[in-house]
């Protein structure tokens, strides 16, 4: 029963919270709403049962992703109200509508082949931390790894883009400027 | 209690990691270089790549060894399965970067290389598909995607222009969509069968005969959609144009070889297997795709003024020509997709190269774009080597023989005669004859149009150094050549898809 | 090396093309036409040492291309090729020799080189994907020559050219990958090797899909009503050495490849086609016969008449007797000489005028005695007189056609007289009357060029219209060879009464003796 | 006796081709010497074979070479010299002789003399080839190549415009009925296994009537175009358009008669279908006819005699129909005389009148030129047929026959014809040579013709007047070969009455056309006569209006035909259509670019819609999966 | 009432619903990225309740994943604006369509 009301509870504030992110017209609104969202969501996370993951929920998304975005918001200047124009907006209201509706009903369905035999059953008794360590560990080990170097990506990517005189274009500079340009990071440097 | 888990070192099968982590290494080790020295010069950078990818290379020889011996072989808890297609399209990614990456050696400079980082990225991103490849297990394919893709976003928009950042923008914002579609999809496979390996899925799914079909078929068009935009099929292809109009040619045509056949091998995986089990529904919409992604595709390259942009709707068509050997399903049919794959790589090789080589850094005012049509206009009388080369690969491309491409179109074309698809077989024969008309356009500027007046004189060797001159004289002596290296292909792929069950 | 002439004979061409980018501007000429007097040499040794008695493969060469899927590099010759290689190699050599003043002359060398090592691959061709490759790839020299060559609407006319039969090729190759695939199915080997192909039975429903596929390429290629529109264009625009080209070899193909494929893999079916096909010859015959008689334009007016005997052409093909078959291959020659000297001859008045208008002409004999004469001659050689080149081949397909119908034959006769209406009334206009243009009054009359080019066609022409005979003879016997094959490998009744016996026909004309 | 059948076969190719060299040269005069000297050499050879022949010698065959030989299809150039075809050999060889001789002079001023020369020996040379071949092929041969000579030589006068076209129309018109030829060579073949005379002949009898009927009757088609049958006669008249001596050797003597000859040669078929001999019968004596009455009112002399000589070729028919395969041939040889030389005469006259063709306009030129009237006169009394020319005896012998045969019809309008014929023989005779002398007011001064054309046509002369006697040696050499159907009118008297009748009736027409044309009051005809403006003259003036049929409904509707054929059904239908092709699809692609708006929110509704798309698709796909039980029966329900 | 995997797998499609209204809807581009994390979002929902249902780690290991990629999307996707903010003072995706057609 309080599974139910719970479910019930948060499944509402998470839908008005996206829904309220996707349709208003306020940048810190939409904002807000996501993370106010994302936090909803990590209480489905705890609900199911899932400490580990709902914590990093909390701290990735709805810390560490939500500055970012904040941080980008006042970067850009978004802060404000958001003119967006909006064309055909029976479109988007169609296809959206036409998606849940064939996704929900489909989702409604019960799963036949019910009894599904865990290939990585979740250990009664050890902490859901622990779990998601011994098989992150072992069987998700290389995705982890993999997942490391993609975050080095991400970084190495973001310092690119966002630092490094991407606002000259070496292309079309000639020799002389960006010998120029040189002399004077060394100077800095040196400074 | 958890109990602890003792692992032997032999079982782990390390060897198979060892082919993607020589590509990371190298980006660390180019990253540390600058590190401690920067500002050197971006030979040093493009050779350690080669260096590094050559003995990627080595690598792989080694596990197809071992794959001739030993057949399949699994790795570190079962999450990489080095099998035919793995090692097969690893030949492909590692063999194509090895060629593409010497073309940053311009002899004009461009912004993008003279960053360390584009190289440390370009590797990452080859390790990247190369684990997408190199297994069967959701997540993984997942991440290798999202890595080579992150890094991929970033060598377009290094080159630094305002179109190579809106077709970063345009390519990364879909691309966010079509990790959406991709996660989701992987989710409704997990619902159905509680696991996201596909073997294992495979088995689960035969095992109950495909009860919840519906839940199938959600998962399968979520996976369509996402590996429908990897792929560019018909209308999840609308970043394509843009992006390699928007990106340096050298990386246009990189993107048209290596992000592809990575997904290639991922939609085989995932898709074959649900049609040999008797999805009517998915085969009826792969045909579908296929016939449209080639024809419609062909339709707007028809209409194209920029010769790179054409070629990206070309490379469209290719890519929906090929979809039909993973409609079709045979180890024919597989084994033309790889062989179709290794020769388109020698020709757009070549013909990205050409056109990277006559870029310009500023368009001159008879241009519209960077390679618009008339930019070739009495290319036989300025230059005529270059002419006849770049003819050579249109006429490949076009699928006229004895070129590269005809070998593989004979190939693919006779996999759908082969497995009964007489009226896919004749689309895909039409549609070849589509294409004729737009590769021949170029031609037709190039040997029968008079050059514009007062265009300058020497655009074709603009950019061009010994490097780039090797690499195109090796795709044309491909091209032309290719029907030596088409029966030791057939060979050498069949038994490798052969003995990988597919 | 001998044994290798047909290899020799495809790539020397070939490999003297790539040379031909060294040499100098002014040297060209020479050097292009040294070429192809040794490759016009070649072949005639090859005639030389053809064995005109044996009707099987000669000179046979095998080479694995691409074995594991049953792809081998196959050479050989019978009676029928040998001679459409050396008429190639012949107009090769006279086109050249003959070349007028044109820019850029070194390319167009180095392209009729390429075009004629693909042209000697087609016809010597023994796997239907070399033979393939070489199709293909003789389009590729032609659209050079049209588009880089051509006149107003070049690019228009060489793109048509390049992608309608390219279009049509494409079909062709899925037909001869259900070939292969058949021919798997039914023996577990991978060939295609015609020769091979030639010993599988097909059943009737695959051959007429069969059938039809190859059709479209072949009848593209001929090109067969309805789709012949690019020829017009392709000649229209083309230069002279491209029209000649394209009517005396090219269009040969097409037909050749009839012989060579369609009948002898598909006995049932072409007895089932065979009276559709006809109509369209027909139609081919009188249809474009009249509307060359409406051209304005007397190259036109040769192009369309090349269209009308091509017809004949594919008339005699379908016969499916020796009597029909035999004078359908001679009359290719026989078009291939007389189209090819008429392109000549027009190329002659454009040089002259650059025009091909003949409203701008009328009198010229007159004023080009010479050139009227050999017009003249060549003119009847078209009309299919008899004791010229053309008459042989007409009256051969004819005959051979009445055996099968009498009522469509007759309808396709009506083409000698169609024929007679449109070039006897272009030669009116352009060489009789007064000399009225002023532009014409002081033509120079032909040059020892053209007649350098234009005397050896005049002499073959009637040559072999008098004693065709060395040549017919061989041809003869590869057809009856083919013939005779096909009647064994017919399954249906119809097919076996339609093709002749001719191993019974034999014995029991023995038996009657 | 081969190497005279070489000679005759060769000697005029020889000097053909020896005339050619000079084609390009002004006049030589040598070329017409050698020309004549060698075709006189083939008229030796010729006599020497007649001799041959006639002293019992026997058949002289020769087998040159292999021609064409494919499948069971076996042509030589094999020749022949028996009794048929040395008759037309001498005929051949002599007119041409005379021709030959007759153009040094005639040919004199002309440009291309060199040039006619070649034509004109290349002429005799097919015309050799066609008689002596030994089987249908080189018959063909032959066929097509006078074609082609007479085509060159009426167009001789490329520059004029009636020339080229009359050249152009005489042969499209052969080459129609040379369609019948071909057909009736290919039934032949297919029904015979061959195309030699003597085998084919021989496996006649044993074929199907219907099938020899048809062979037959194509066969006779390929002779009507040659001979100017009706429907296919229009080009003979316009033909005129070529020089004197042309008209004289083709289109009097030689060419037109190979109808005749083809039929003769085929006796053997011919007899094997007795209908269509009659058929041919008919349609001859109706041409004799029909040509006279054109004949009748002509305003051209060339033409008037073309006419006559289309209608001494339908008596030649009516003879042949009728099986007298020998009397045709007679009548053939001794038309050749007489006509040969009614045209040199007409050359003649051309000449000094300056290429004047309207009799109306001459008139009394018998004193400036005594010999040529006396030709003509003699000529056409031959041609009229009084006694002893040798028209009599062959005409004569045409008209019993029809009589013997019991066609009295036929007798009747051959009869009727030959008065006609002696009217309009000599309506011409009168007008040129009686009466004012009209041509003053023109200012033309007439001579005579060089003395050696005149020799030169002496052997023509006398052979019109002595051809008749003949008779009994020819016809016991030609039976030989032919059927010796000897005709004789059984009662005696019945037999003087015809020919007297006859003679007496020529005699009076021939006295009223000298009554009404040889008077003074002749004068050049404006068209304001009474006579003139009837239906009846116009109609045969204008030659039964059938050339301006033929314009109207043959020549016109081809051209608007191949018009629009070609500007729309070519270029509009068919290859719109393919263009139409290639156009939808540039099209569809130049429409549909729009989707590439360049737009990121364009392109991702497009990937949302692409995968709702798929997600309905995969609704119906899964719905009708699972009810697919409850669908059937639906459908079962509908009777589907 | 008992809550059963439907009705996770049904929030996760209204949710993923919403994600796809705003990615389709948003022309300010760190709007659209917002509106992806909400796809994302959506999914680990879904993964979360599967894995709990069947007792099974994997599908929280995948949502784990899912977490990493989307930080690290974020992380080049503000680069990416970043620098197109720099040239051209806006986010708005309606101001780039140079290439078309």
């Amino acid at each position: 029963m309080f599974e139910a009301i719970a479910f019930y509870l948060f499944a509402f504030l998470t839908i008005s919270m996206f829904y309220i992110a996707v349709t208003t017209q306020q940048a810190l609104y939409a904002l807000s709403a996501i993370a106010a969202g994302m936090l909803f969501i990590s209480a489905f996370f705890f609900i199911l049962g899932a400490d580990f993951l709902g914590a990093v929920q909390i701290i990735v998304y709805s810390g560490a992703v939500m500055a970012l975005y904040a941080f980008g918001m006042m970067f850009f200047d978004t802060t404000r109200e958001v003119k967006e124009k909006h064309g055909n907006s029976m479109i988007v209201l169609g296809l959206s509508v036409l998606v849940a509706f064939l996704v929900v009903v489909i989702f409604a369905v019960p799963l036949v082949s019910g009894n599904i035999t865990a290939l990585y059953p979740i250990v009664e008794g050890a902490g859901n931390t622990q779990e998601v360590g011994m098989v992150l560990f072992t069987k998700y080990l290389v995705p982890f790894e993999v997942a490391a170097i993609m975050l080095l990506v991400a970084m190495v990517a973001g310092i690119v883009l966002a630092g490094k005189k991407m606002d000259l274009s070496l292309t079309l500079m000639n020799e002389a400027q960006i010998r120029d340009m040189r002399d004077e990071e060394n100077k800095k440097v040196l400074s | 209690m958890l109990e602890s888990v003792n692992v032997s070192l032999e079982s782990l099968n390390l060897i198979t990691l060892l082919p993607m982590l020589i590509p990371v290494v190298g980006a660390l080790l180019i990253l540390i270089t600058d590190l401690f020295k920067s500002g050197q010069d971006k030979s040093l950078y493009v050779m350690l790549s080669v260096i590094f990818l050559v003995v990627d290379f080595g690598a792989l020889l080694e596990s197809a060894d071992i794959f001739a011996k030993n057949g399949t072989v699994l790795g570190v808890f079962n999450v990489m399965l080095i099998d035919g297609l793995a090692i097969l399209s690893q030949f492909i990614i590692v063999g194509a970067s090895i060629v593409f990456i010497p073309l940053s050696l311009t002899s004009k400079r461009f912004h993008e290389f003279s960053y360390p980082e584009f190289f440390a990225l370009f590797l990452f991103m080859i390790a990247g598909f190369q684990f997408m490849v190199a297994t069967d297990n959701l997540i993984l394919i997942f991440v290798g995607l999202e890595t080579a893709s992150l890094a991929l976003y970033t060598l377009i928009a290094m080159h630094n222009r305002d179109k190579s950042f809106e077709a970063a923008v345009k390519y990364f914002t879909m691309g966010a969509l079509s990790a959406a579609f991709f996660s989701l999809g992987s989710m409704v496979f997990y619902a159905l069968t509680g696991s996201v390996e596909i073997n294992q899925i495979a088995t689960v799914l035969a095992g109950n005969g495909y009860a919840d079909i519906a839940y199938v078929l959600i998962a399968v068009t979520f996976m369509l959609g996402s590996l429908g935009f990897k792929l560019s099929l018909v209308p999840f292809h609308t970043w394509a144009p843009d992006v390699y109009e928007g990106s340096s040619a050298s990386m246009a045509g990189y993107m048209s070889i290596v992000p592809k056949i990575a997904g290639f091998i991922v939609a085989m995986r995932i898709f074959e297997f649900l049609i040999h089990s008797g999805v009517v529904w998915l085969e009826v919409i792969l045909y579908l795709f296929v016939v449209v992604t080639m024809t419609a595709a062909n339709m707007w390259a028809l209409v194209q003024t920029d010769v790179k942009r054409m070629l990206a709707y070309s490379s469209i068509s290719h890519a929906g020509f090929v979809m039909a050997a993973i409609l079709i399903g045979t180890t024919q049919s597989n084994s033309a997709l790889f062989l179709y794959w290794v020769l388109f790589a020698f020709t757009n090789l070549g013909s990205f190269a050409m056109l990277w080589i006559s870029r310009q850094k500023n368009i001159p005012w008879y241009q519209t774009s960077d390679h618009s049509y008339n930019k070739f206009a009495g290319m036989i009388k300025t230059s005529p080597v270059a002419a006849i080369i770049m003819g050579l690969f249109m006429l490949s491309l076009a699928g006229v023989p004895p070129f590269a491409l005809f070998w593989g179109k004979l190939y693919m074309i006779s996999s759908a005669v082969n497995a009964g698809y007489t009226l896919l077989a004749l689309i895909m024969a039409l549609n070849s004859a589509i294409a004729g008309y737009y590769y021949l356009k170029l031609i037709v500027y190039m040997f029968m149009k008079e050059p514009v007046q007062g265009a300058e004189e020497q655009v074709f060797t603009n950019n061009s150094s010994l490097p780039l001159r090797s690499i195109i004289g090796f795709a044309a002596v491909g091209t032309v050549f290719a029907f030596i290296l088409v029966n030791p292909l057939v060979e050498f792929i069949t038994s490798f898809v052969y003995n990988s069950g597919y | 090396m001998l044994d290798n002439i047909l290899s020799i004979l495809i790539f020397f061409p070939a490999l003297a093309a790539v040379l031909g980018f060294a040499i100098q501007r002014d040297s060209i000429r020479s050097y292009g036409v040294a070429v192809a007097t040794i490759e016009f040499a070649l072949s005639l040794l090859l005639w030389f040492m053809f064995d005109a008695n044996a009707s099987g493969m000669q000179f046979m060469e095998t080479l694995p291309l691409v074995p594991v899927f049953g792809i081998n590099y196959i050479l050989g010759v019978d009676g029928i090729s040998v001679f459409i290689i050396i008429l190639s190699t012949f107009f090769t050599l006279i086109g050249i020799a003959s070349l007028g003043e044109i820019k850029k002359v070194k390319y167009m060398i180095i392209t009729l080189l390429f075009l004629q090592m693909t042209m000697t691959g087609v016809f010597a061709a023994l796997d239907a994907i070399v033979f393939y490759v070489f199709w293909e790839l003789s389009l590729v020299p032609m659209l050079y020559i049209i588009g880089a060559w051509g006149g107003p609407l070049r690019i228009y006319a060489s793109i048509k050219f390049f992608l309608y039969t390219f279009t049509g090729s494409l079909v062709m190759l899925v037909g001869m990958l259900f070939m292969a695939y058949f021919y798997y199915q039914a023996s577990g080997i991978w060939t295609f090797a015609i020769l091979d192909w030639y010993r599988l039975v097909l059943p009737e429903n695959l051959q007429l899909w069969l059938f039809a596929a190859f059709f479209v390429g072949f009848a593209i290629k001929v090109p067969m009503f309805p789709f012949h529109t690019w020829l017009p264009y392709a000649h229209g625009q083309a230069p002279t050495i491209g029209s000649v080209m394209l009517a005396a070899i090219l269009l040969k193909m097409g037909t050749y490849a009839f012989v060579r494929f369609s009948l002898p893999l598909f006995p049932d079916a072409s007895v089932f086609y065979m009276m559709p096909i006809a109509v369209l010859a027909i139609i081919m015959i009188i249809y474009t016969g009249m509307v060359a008689y409406a051209q304005k334009d007397i190259k036109q007016v040769v192009a369309y008449s090349s269209v009308s005997h091509m017809g004949v052409i594919i008339l005699g093909t379908f016969a499916l007797n020796v009597e029909g078959i035999s004078g359908s291959i001679f009359l290719m020659l026989g078009h291939g000489v007389v189209a090819g000297a008429l392109f000549f001859l027009v190329g002659v008045i454009y040089d002259r005028r650059h025009t091909k208008m003949m409203s701008e002409f009328g009198g010229l004999a007159t004023v080009m005695p010479r050139y009227a004469t050999v017009f003249g001659i060549m003119m009847m050689a078209s009309v299919g007189l008899p004791l010229t080149i053309n008459f042989v081949g007409e009256f051969l397909s004819f005959l051979g056609f009445y055996k099968q119908s009498h009522i469509l034959t007759l309808l396709a006769g009506t083409g000698i007289i169609v024929g007679a209406i449109y070039m006897l009334a272009a030669y009116k206009k352009a060489f009789f009357g007064e000399v009225t243009n002023e532009a014409n009054k002081n033509l120079p009359d032909l040059n020892k060029k053209e007649l350098f080019a234009l005397i050896p066609l005049v002499i073959i022409s009637i040559w072999l219209g008098v004693y065709p005979k060395p040549v017919l003879e061989p041809i003869n016997n590869s057809v009856e060879a083919i013939v005779q094959l096909m009647h064994d490998k017919a399954i249906t009744p119809e097919a076996k009464s339609r093709i002749p016996n001719l191993i019974n026909d034999k014995n029991s004309q023995e038996g009657a003796h | 006796m081969e190497l005279y059948l070489y000679i005759a076969l060769f000697a005029p190719l020889v000097s053909s081709l020896f005339s050619a060299l000079f084609t390009a040269t002004p006049k030589k005069m040598f070329t017409g010497v050698v020309a004549s000297g060698l075709i006189i050499s083939a008229l030796v050879s010729s006599i020497v074979l007649l001799v041959h022949i006639l002293n019992g010698g026997g058949v002289v065959h020769v087998e040159l070479m292999t021609w064409m030989e494919t499948g069971d299809l076996y042509i030589p150039f094999g020749f022949v010299v028996d009794e048929v075809s040395v008759t037309m050999m001498m005929v051949v060889t002599l007119v041409s002789s005379v021709v030959h001789v007759y153009s040094v002079g005639y040919m004199d001023h002309d440009k291309g003399f060199n040039r006619f020369f070649s034509y004109l020996s290349a002429f005799v040379f097919s015309m050799m080839v066609l008689v002596m071949s030994d089987n249908f092929a080189g018959l063909f041969i032959g066929w097509e190549g006078v074609g082609l000579c007479s085509w060159l030589l009426i167009g001789f006068w490329y520059h004029k415009e009636s020339a080229t076209w009359a050249a152009n129309e005489a042969f499209i018109m052969n080459r129609i009925a040379d369609l019948g030829m071909l057909i009736g060579l290919f039934l032949i073949y297919w029904h015979t296994g061959t195309l030699q005379y003597t085998e084919a002949f021989a496996a006649m009898p044993s074929l199907n009537t219907e099938i020899v009927t048809w062979i037959g009757i194509f066969l006779f088609i390929g002779a009507m175009g040659k001979s100017a049958q009706f429907p296919l006669h229009t080009w003979l008249a316009d033909a005129m358009e070529g020089p004197t001596p042309v008209s004289a050797l083709i289109h009097a003597a030689t060419m037109v008669t190979a109808g005749v000859y083809l039929v003769v040669r085929s006796s053997p078929l011919f007899d094997l279908i007795p209908h269509v001999g009659l058929f041919i019968a008919s349609l001859g004596a109706f041409v004799a006819l029909f040509a006279a009455s054109m004949a009748l009112v002509n305003r051209d002399m060339k033409r008037i005699i073309a006419y006559s000589t289309l209608s001494q070729l339908g008596y030649m028919f009516v003879a042949a129909g009728l099986g007298a395969y020998w009397v045709a041939l007679f009548h053939l040889m001794a038309h050749a005389f007489f006509k040969a030389l009614l045209f040199l005469g007409a050359g003649n006259v051309m000449h000094a009148m300056h290429d004047e063709l309207d009799p109306f306009k001459m008139g009394g030129l018998k004193k400036p030129m005594k010999w040529t009237f006396i030709m003509m006169t003699l000529a056409s009394v031959a041609l009229a047929g009084i006694y002893p020319f040798a028209g009599f005896f062959s005409k004569d012998l045409i008209l019993e026959v029809a009589f013997v045969e019991h066609h009295f019809i036929l007798y009747t309008v051959l009869l009727f014809t030959a008065g006609l014929t002696a009217f309009y023989s000599f309506r011409l005779v009168a007008l040129i040579f009686h009466g004012e002398e009209r041509y003053k007011l023109f200012g033309v001064h007439p001579h005579e013709a060089y003395k050696f054309m005149l020799i030169g046509m002496s052997p023509l002369l006398l052979l019109a007047i002595i051809a008749g006697s003949f008779k009994m040696t020819y016809f016991e050499m030609v039976t030989a070969l032919l059927p010796a159907t000897e005709y004789h009118i059984h009662s005696h008297l019945t037999f003087w009455i015809m020919t007297i009748g006859t003679q007496l009736f020529v005699g009076l027409s021939i006295l009223y056309a000298y009554k009404k044309y040889a008077n003074s009051s002749i004068t050049v005809p404006n068209g304001t006569s009474k006579m003139e403006n009837s239906f009846v003259y116009k109609m045969l003036f204008n030659q039964y209006y059938i050339p301006y049929l033929y314009q109207e409904y043959f020549v016109k509707p081809y051209r608007e035909l191949s018009t629009v054929f070609w500007e729309q059904v070519d270029m509009k239908i068919v290859d719109a259509s393919v263009d139409g092709i290639a156009g939808i699809v540039y099209g569809t692609g130049e429409k549909t670019r729009a989707m590439q708006s360049g737009n990121l929110s364009t392109m991702l509704k497009w990937m949302v819609a692409g995968t709702v798309g798929l997600l309905s698709l995969a609704v119906v796909f899964g719905l009708a999966a699972r009810y697919s039980g409850e669908i059937k029966t639906i459908l079962s329900g509908l009777g589907v | 009432m008992e809550i059963g995997l439907n009705h996770y797998l049904a929030l996760s499609a209204i949710l993923f619903s919403i994600g796809l209204v705003g990615v389709m809807r948003r022309k300010n581009l760190l709007l659209l990225f917002l509106a992806t994390e909400i796809l994302l979002n959506s999914v680990n929902i879904a993964f979360a309740a599967i894995s709990h249902y069947y007792g099974d780690l994997t599908g929280q290991m995948f949502a784990f994943f899912v977490i990493a990629i989307a930080a690290s999307e974020v992380a080049v996707g503000l680069g990416l604006l970043i620098v197109w903010h720099k040239r051209h003072g806006n986010i708005d995706l309606d101001t780039m369509s140079t290439m078309r057609g």
